[in-house]
């Protein structure tokens, strides 16, 4: 129940923040955070209270409720590991951004945090959600706040980046539903059981090459949310142009479903099909951050460059999570925190410095750092923390990532390592046009105040204690991670799982009543890794 | 005094963090006592470490502090590891370390950023004690990026100026290059032995793999390939000449003392995956030597006191990398020592003159120091006399000819490579020579202003004795035969195989060695002090400048980088910055708006039109009901 | 004509009672609140006597009528939609012509019509409801006489509409021609007998599509629908939108299923090019049209195709699905045209981008209803849009129809855009010179009215959108005693 | 009285159809139009007389009176409309009356 109440307090929030703001101005500010530090604190209390789960099962708490039980939809609700990662992440920066905006948005402030508050609603029920229906559902909830949020509140091309943003996403949805739907009556129509419910769907028997589209359907959302490379050009435009919380938002959070969603969604139910599609999947990931890093290195909007860092991120994250173990994928969950941290923190610096100048240009900053040391080391260990550099949690999950993947495909791992160069070469180059170099303004730029600091403060906490001392949030993860993997333990063992499946039809999805190995048993399975990749 | 262990790398980290947080709101004073202080107490340490650590000889000390994290069979710690090769890294590092901070407190008096310096000062520091420390490859890793982090921060200290700006992302981003190829081989090693543990893999690599393993030789050159890159060796030295931007005392703690022998340190570490092949160890000696023989060459011809001794770092570093390709593990680490103390040294007086001189550092515009700054005088010669390894009475003739000496009578030694050392110390005896006649000899050009006081001569004399002295430690066996130095390290660098029967031939080598150097002095000697005008007919010959253009630009390889790689990746990155897939979208989005005009012209609002379509929509589908 | 044929075609006696009461109340005199109450008194009446039938089951009413769950479903659906639609005329001719009384005559005539059609199983009971709903329509459309589009529109539609059911006529004609029989029963049967269609069926049903196809503006007989929308009152407008399109499409569906279309491959294509046609001419159309009124004829135009998406899926899900979807389209529109009825003034229609230009700042509850609205017809979730379009794309993959589906797909992205186009307008920020632009504001009761309605069809929205089980419920219930 | 084919009886209707078809193709003055209109629907009756006396029923003659009472009715409105146009426009070309496109 603790899971609905998560919801609903965002979505009740979000209607009475818009509701007071005739009251008063201030209120729904007050109301937003207040609402916010109430489903953070209880996110918060299930993590510290529970940190391992029930034996045998990832899953920590679970809600099921019928909704539309014409078409086997229910409100089914389940938390493990990855997802409470996933909301505690979700939290803490819908925390930050209701700070940010608080000097930052002076016009229609109450419906700014219905939105605000809406976004989060979504994206915590994106990443609750045991329904594909109800999944795909959330995911389109949380698009239209988004919308406003850019299109209102947005900079000076914001009603195209807007556009742009809600074409993409939503185009990708609509072939995802249509992946849910296909999944849904070849269920039925195996089982007679007509039913959304994840659990039930992942016990599907595919054709290969049903099974091939409808991971094309799921993907087609993940890609574009996440973004992959041919698909990313909505987001530089996003980011660019929305308001500052926005932009952590989007970069910290609904990049980030679309990375929980290939976790979630495509690796367990389509197994084989993903597993043929891996070396392109991965292919799709270097490039990514290769060309990512290239034209972040071009830029000269400073958020739009963060934003094509992004990019080049997110390429980690497809690589690892096709890579199919669990260093990979742990990689690939430290990368969504610690990037959406990273990222975020980067783009609060881009608002701060916006707020100060009113312009986003690059060519008109330098030498800052005479006048704001402050806001200088923040962004060093942020830049830093962007190009990988150890002792902070981006290298952890890169580090993981490539590991992982290493074991899968050694050059595409090769050129994806490559990628780190790059991203040094662009990351040098925000503090060396913002912070270093001679200061060309007249008046000296403010350095962070109080409230800018009780921002920054936390999140540079979070990357350092991400970087040194990561385990609780591997912990937490491990559990749902290895119940992922398990349609892989199996068919990897046996070396040559897809030509197996093509034969018989049947992809190998080992009984679902062999629950997960406990942490203790992972050893073997990953020294079996070891030993069956030689190059 | 084991669980003292973790303090080491923490005091200074400590430092850093306290000078990071209040460095702004606190006097100098105290700054200075933070910076120096932290650096100091790591020291003294080292130093009751040290003492207990000769006294009881075990063979390691582990401390582990924490667990780093544990995913699936990987779970490196946050754990130290002491043994004899650590033992001398840290204590160059904290010593020499400690007085480059005293030497800072006054060369760095007047910065606005004192605190700023010290606070990277310290986190250098402690991020190469880590990097030395570290019990397994991930943390080592962790304590080399944050070695390079460090490295770019001060050489961009003084940000407001753009080329330092460059020269700081240049090392970084070179470094880096070697780093992506050591994280490839981490990558590799943890596949294969499914551990970063450095004792692990050592002690499991030497099982699995025979000698001449493919998998072995690959890994040993990815690791290379990060050694390289820190060492500021062949292919990636071009940054460490640039890196001089940074203040004087970085360049004699980073840039010459401690973080760019860090590639050494890796290759003794990861010894025994280099000894399982021969085609790493032989890359190993190559490189060393061709590097040694171009940055000496190059240094010959730099007007910059700082790049000349930046060049002769590379040129040192190479003799290091020489000795470890042959297999002489300890007499690597020793030059590294040695190196350590008397490139110190040279770079803190060359800051002093810097400094004396309103931070000029033309040579041409130097002369007639001997006078007006006689401590930094003397102890700059013995420097130079260690740098050019003037025979028996410096430390750097112990260290050199050990390493000459053991490419020929080493079992993997080769005539070539010695013949390069041979040439190499020729060489280095002439650049240094020639910069001590330059900025001391002749008449003085520039006016001294700063007076050194005690906080810089300090630590001068220190570092003078120990050029001078700790050559003693070692020296070679037809010549009082003390091997304090290798025994020590016995326990983790195992002895070089000499080839049988060379030994009595010793003493020639010795000699040839020695005359070597004096050679070069002369020659210095001539063309800097007694003829000048030698250098003047050098100067009118076309071919010669050619040459000496070649040289000074540090043998084209910035242009041919520059060329290769930096350039097209700009012209790229700059040709597509407004993303060429964009504009795919875009194309869409225009033909979705031209057909939506060319559905528009059908509503022509005429009724007839509309009668006609409906017509015609009529014939389509009786057509089609017809016809199928 | 026994009592029980009576009782079952109680609603459509009591709309019938209403006119001829109506005219006797002009007749006695003008007033248009008596009027405005006699017809949503008659569709409450109407509505309530269908709770009568709701367990009908199925009569039929020899030979022209059946009265089934089906019908009364859709009975119901128009009757509803009329009230609405009426509810918001009210307010809007209150303000214009001064002859308003006979609007409600008309109106109650079409929905007769619109009733009519849904309940028949017989060419003539077919032929007599579209007619009694087109010859209204002519008048309706050309209400407002001194608006010269309002003529403009009036003609055209009436033109057009003869001239499309001339062909509905012919086609009749010669299907009976071919098989002897017009009873829908009759024709299936003798339809089954063939073993090769005749020629002359074939064309007598083409010939019946373009009328049915003209009445549901479904490419390539769309072209009347902007115009019309453009210049009828917009209370019309919605009417055209909803009630005359849900009529037509009920009987389609009664025919085809009755007939069994479905298994004839030539009609399937028929329809399938006429989907695919619709609804990307539809969306394009739209794209970047600056008249809303235009923009909600091409969206339409779409819809129908989606719709036919679901139809062709030709199962049980398929009519359920077109149901839910019309059901939710009925609220949207209604709703929509709602709001643009209550932005006019007395001179125009709202129907510009501009009119609709920072409408959030100005009124904004009346943008939150419109946007609702737009989201719905977009499709977005938490809107009865959403839960239609997912049920008419699981009905196309339920029978993978994979070309349309996609197609559906594709053309809701195309459609998103012009859609959201008007929500940035509406959310654009005031400028100073449209801010103070003065609005007649109606008198307050009037202004209730609508706003009443508005909000009932937007609560109506989300309740759908969020808990369709209900209405789910319903309409599977009653469909299922209908389909045979 | 000899029953005349049915087929040659559509193909009369058909003709009728044909031709108003063409002519309001080709009328532009509304009256023209809207009597072409006419002929079109009448076309239909007679298809509908046609095919009720080849199956020997009354039905399509009932539905031949359904239409001429629909075409008077539709007739009708038509005039009042046109009567409304000719007011506004002062011409009966239908091509006029095209203020509404795009």
């Amino acid at each position: 129940m603790i899971l609905v109440w998560l919801i609903v307090i965002l979505m009740a929030g979000g209607v009475l923040a818009w509701i007071s703001g005739k009251v008063n101005r201030a209120l729904p500010r007050w109301i937003a955070l207040g609402s916010v530090l109430a489903v953070f604190g209880m996110t918060l209390y299930l993590w510290l209270s529970r940190p391992t789960p029930m034996l045998g099962s990832p899953w920590l708490v679970q809600f099921d409720q019928p909704w539309i039980p014409q078409w086997g939809i229910g409100i089914s609700l389940a938390l493990d590991g990855l997802s409470l990662l996933m909301l505690l992440l979700t939290f803490f920066l819908g925390l930050l951004s209701v700070l940010i905006s608080w000097r930052e948005i002076q016009s229609k402030v109450a419906f700014f945090h219905f939105n605000l508050l809406w976004v989060m609603a979504g994206i915590t029920g994106v990443f609750l959600t045991m329904d594909l229906f109800l999944f795909y559902f959330f995911w389109e909830v949380m698009l239209i706040p988004m919308y406003f949020l850019i299109g209102i509140w947005g900079h000076e091309n914001r009603r195209y980046a807007a556009f742009k943003f809600f074409l993409f996403t939503q185009a990708s949805g609509l072939l995802m539903l249509l992946a849910i739907l296909g999944l849904y009556f070849i269920h039925g129509n195996q089982t007679g059981i007509y039913t959304f419910s994840y659990f039930e769907l992942l016990n599907t028997t595919l054709a290969p090459e049903a099974a091939r589209l409808l991971m094309f359907g799921f993907l087609a959302a993940f890609l574009v949310k996440l973004p992959v490379v041919p698909f990313h050009s909505w987001l530089p435009d996003a980011h660019s142009q929305a308001p500052t919380a926005g932009s952590v938002i989007l970069a910290g959070l609904l990049l980030k479903t679309g990375a929980y969603g290939l976790l979630r969604f495509v690796i367990p139910l389509f197994p084989t099909a993903t597993v043929e599609f891996a070396p392109w999947a991965m292919l799709l990931g270097v490039v990514g951050i290769l060309y990512g890093a290239m034209l972040a290195f071009s830029q000269t909007d400073l958020k739009r460059l963060v934003a094509y860092t992004s990019v080049s991120h997110m390429g980690f994250v497809i690589l690892g999570v096709f890579a199919f173990n669990e260093w990979a994928l742990q990689g690939v969950v430290m990368q969504m925190i610690t990037h959406g941290l990273s990222t975020g923190a980067l783009f609060i610096i881009a608002g701060f410095l916006y707020e100060r100048l009113h312009t986003r240009d690059i060519r008109q900053m330098g030498g800052f750092w005479s006048t704001a040391p402050k806001m200088g080391v923040i962004a060093i260990i942020f830049v830093m923390a962007s190009l990988g550099l150890p002792g902070l949690g981006n290298f952890i999950a890169e580090f993981l990532t490539l590991v992982g993947s290493w074991q899968a495909n050694n050059w595409l791992t090769v050129f994806a390592t490559i990628g780190i160069v790059l991203a040094t070469i662009y990351s040098l180059r925000i503090m060396q046009k913002i912070f270093l170099e001679a200061n060309h303004l007249e008046q000296p730029l403010a350095d962070l105040n109080a409230r800018e600091m009780l921002i920054a403060i936390p999140m540079v906490t979070m990357i350092l204690w991400l970087g040194l001392y990561p385990q609780p949030f591997l912990e937490t993860a491990r559990p749902s991670i290895q119940e992922q993997l398990q349609a892989y333990s199996g068919s990897e063992a046996k070396k040559e799982p897809i030509a197996q499946a093509n034969v018989t039809g049947e992809p190998a999805i080992p009984e679902k009543t062999a629950s997960t190995e406990k942490p203790e048993e992972s050893k073997p399975y990953s020294n079996l890794q070891i030993l069956k990749s030689s190059n | 005094m084991g669980e003292l262990l973790w303090l080491i790398p923490a005091l200074p980290f400590a430092g850093a963090l306290l000078l990071v947080l209040f460095g702004n709101r606190i006097s100098r004073a105290l700054v200075s006592a933070i910076g120096v202080g932290s650096v100091g107490i790591a020291a003294a340490i080292t130093l009751a470490l040290g003492i207990e650590f000769l006294s009881t000889r075990p063979d390691f000390i582990r401390q582990e502090v924490w667990q780093w994290f544990d995913v699936a069979g990987f779970s490196p710690a946050i754990a130290f590891h002491l043994d004899a090769l650590s033992m001398v890294f840290i204590f160059v590092i904290t010593f020499v370390g400690f007085l480059i901070h005293i030497y800072s407190t006054e060369y760095m008096a007047k910065d606005q950023d004192y605190a700023r310096f010290f606070a990277c000062m310290n986190l250098f520091v402690g991020s190469m004690l880590m990097l030395v420390m570290a019990d397994n490859l991930l943390l080592l890793y962790l304590g080399w990026e944050g070695v390079g982090l460090c490295s770019y921060l001060l050489i961009g200290f003084w940000y407001k100026e753009p080329a330092n700006g460059y020269a700081a992302r240049k090392a970084f981003i070179i470094t880096r290059v070697g780093d992506t190829a050591m994280a490839i081989g981490l990558f590799m090693l943890f596949q294969h032995f499914g551990t970063l543990h450095i004792q692990s893999i050592s002690t499991e690599a030497a099982q699995v793999w025979s000698v001449g393993n493919e998998t072995a030789m690959i890994i040993a050159l990815l690791l290379l390939g990060g050694a390289v890159g820190k060492s500021g060796q062949l292919p990636l030295q071009t940054w460490l000449p640039d890196a001089m931007a940074g203040p004087t005392p970085v360049s004699a703690l980073i840039h010459a003392a401690t973080m760019v022998t860090a590639g050494v340190y890796l290759i003794a570490r990861m010894h025994v995956i280099f000894a399982l092949s021969p085609v790493a160890m032989t890359a190993v000696a190559v490189i060393g030597a061709v590097t040694l023989l171009i940055a000496g060459f190059a240094a010959l011809t730099q007007y910059d006191l700082k790049r000349v001794l930046a060049y002769s770092t590379i040129s040192q570093i190479g003799y290091m990398f020489l000795a470890l390709g042959v297999g002489a593990w300890s007499a690597g680490v020793f030059h590294f020592m040695i190196h350590g103390f008397f490139k110190a040294l040279l770079f803190l007086c060359a800051g002093a003159i810097i400094l004396a001189l309103h931070h000029e550092q033309d040579m041409r515009r130097m002369g007639g120091l001997r006078q007006k700054l006689p401590v930094v005088f003397y102890t700059f010669l013995i420097g130079a006399a260690s740098l050019a390894a003037f025979p028996l009475v410096s430390a750097g003739f112990y260290s050199k000819d050990q390493i000459l000496w053991l490419q020929l009578a080493g079992e993997n030694g080769n005539i070539w490579l010695y013949l390069a050392g041979l040439l190499g110390a020729f060489i280095t005896s002439i650049y240094t020579f020639r910069m001590v006649f330059l900025t001391f000899y002749g008449e003085e050009k520039t006016h001294v202003g700063h007076k050194p006081t005690m906080a810089i001569t300090m630590p001068l004399i220190i570092l003078g004795i120990l050029s001078f002295a700790g050559g003693f430690i070692e020296l070679p066996h037809n010549f009082g035969h003390v091997v304090l130095f290798s025994d020590f390290l016995a326990p983790v660098l195992p002895a070089v195989q000499v080839v049988e029967g060379l030994t009595q031939y010793e003493w020639m080598l010795q000699l040839l060695a020695a005359v070597v150097s004096l050679g070069g002095i002369f020659i210095a000697y001539l063309f800097y002090y007694k003829k000048p005008e030698l250098v003047e007919s050098i100067h009118r010959s076309e071919t010669a400048m050619a040459i000496h253009r070649f040289w000074y630009s540090g043998w084209g390889f910035d242009q041919l980088y520059d060329t290769l790689f930096v350039r097209p990746y700009v012209y790229l990155s700059k040709l597509n910055k407004s993303d060429f897939i964009d504009s795919v979208y875009t194309f869409l989005a225009r033909i979705t708006q031209g057909l939506h005009q060319l559905f528009s012209t059908t509503q022509t609002g005429v009724m007839r039109n509309y009668v006609a379509g409906i017509v015609v929509g009529a014939i389509m589908i009786l057509t089609i009901s017809l016809l199928l | 004509m026994t009592l029980t044929d009576f009782q079952h075609l109680l609603p459509l006696l009591i709309l019938t009672f209403a006119v001829l009461v109506s005219m006797l109340v002009i007749a006695v005199g003008r007033n248009h609140k008596i009027m405005y109450v006699i017809t949503a008194v008659s569709f409450l009446a109407a509505f309530a006597s269908l709770f009568e039938l709701r367990d009908v089951g199925r009569y039929t009413i020899e030979p022209l009528l059946v009265i089934d769950g089906f019908g009364v479903f859709y009975i119901g659906m128009i009757l509803l939609t009329a009230l609405l639609i009426s509810m918001l005329s009210y307010a809007y001719f209150e303000q214009r012509e001064e002859r308003k009384e006979e609007y409600y005559i008309l109106l109650l005539l079409a929905t007769i019509g619109a009733c009519m059609l849904v309940v028949s199983k017989h060419f003539a009971s077919l032929f007599l409801g579209l007619e009694i709903l087109s010859v209204s329509l002519y008048a309706l459309i050309a209400y407002l006489r001194t608006r010269e589009r309002s003529d403009e529109a009036g003609i055209k539609y009436l033109i057009l509409a003869a001239f499309s059911s001339a062909f509905l006529l012919f086609g009749m004609a010669l299907v009976y021609a071919s098989t002897g029989a017009m009873e829908f029963a009759g024709i299936a049967t003798a339809i089954a007998g063939f073993t090769e269609l005749p020629l002359l069926l074939l064309t007598g049903f083409g010939m019946m599509i373009v009328g049915i196809g003209f009445k549901l503006s479904v490419v390539p007989f769309h072209m009347w629908a902007p115009d019309v929308y453009e210049g009828a009152p917009a209370p019309v407008t919605a009417f055209i939108a909803t009630v005359s399109k849900g009529g037509v499409l009920g009987v389609l569906i009664r025919f085809f299923m009755e007939v069994d279309g479905f298994r004839y491959p030539t009609l399937v294509l028929i329809f399938t090019i006429v989907a695919i046609a619709s609804m990307l001419a539809g969306n394009l159309l739209a794209l970047l049209q600056r008249n809303v009124k235009r923009i909600l004829a091409y969206s339409s135009i779409a819809h129908l195709g989606y719709l036919l998406v679901a139809f062709l899926a030709g199962n049980e899900m398929g009519v359920e699905a077109v149901t839910f979807y019309l059901v939710a389209y009925f609220i949207t529109t209604v709703g929509a045209f709602g709001v643009v009825a209550m932005l006019s003034d007395t001179e125009r229609d709202a129907e510009q981008l501009e009119d609709y230009r920072a409408l959030l700042w100005r009124r904004p509850w009346t943008a939150a209803v419109f946007t609702a609205m737009l989201l719905s017809l977009a499709g977005i979730p938490l809107t009865a849009g959403f839960v239609g379009k997912f049920y008419i794309l699981a009905a196309g993959v339920n029978t993978q129809l994979w070309l349309l589906v996609v197609m559906l797909a594709l053309n809701s992205v195309i459609g998103l855009f012009y859609y959201i186009r008007i929500i940035a307008v509406m959310f654009q920020q005031p400028e100073a010179d449209t801010a103070i632009q003065p609005r007649s504001r109606l008198r307050p009761s009037i202004y209730l009215a609508s706003v009443g309605t508005l909000t009932v069809l937007a609560l109506l929205l989300l309740y759908i959108g969020v808990y369709p089980s209900g209405l789910l419920q319903v309409i599977q219930g009653m469909l299922a005693t209908a389909t045979p | 009285m000899t029953a005349i084919p049915i087929e040659t009886g559509l193909l009369l209707a058909g003709v009728l159809f044909m031709l108003g078809l063409i002519s309001v193709m080709i009328r532009r003055n509304v009256i023209f139009m809207l009597i072409s209109v006419e002929i079109m629907l009448n076309a239909a009756g007679l298809a509908f007389i046609v095919a009720g006396s080849h199956w020997a029923q009354p039905d399509g003659q009932i539905m031949f009176i359904f239409i001429l009472t629909m075409a008077a009715a539709e007739v009708s409105v038509g005039l009042a409309l046109i009567l409304q146009i000719y007011h506004q426009l002062k011409t009966l070309n239908s091509d006029a009356a095209n203020f509404m496109k795009g």
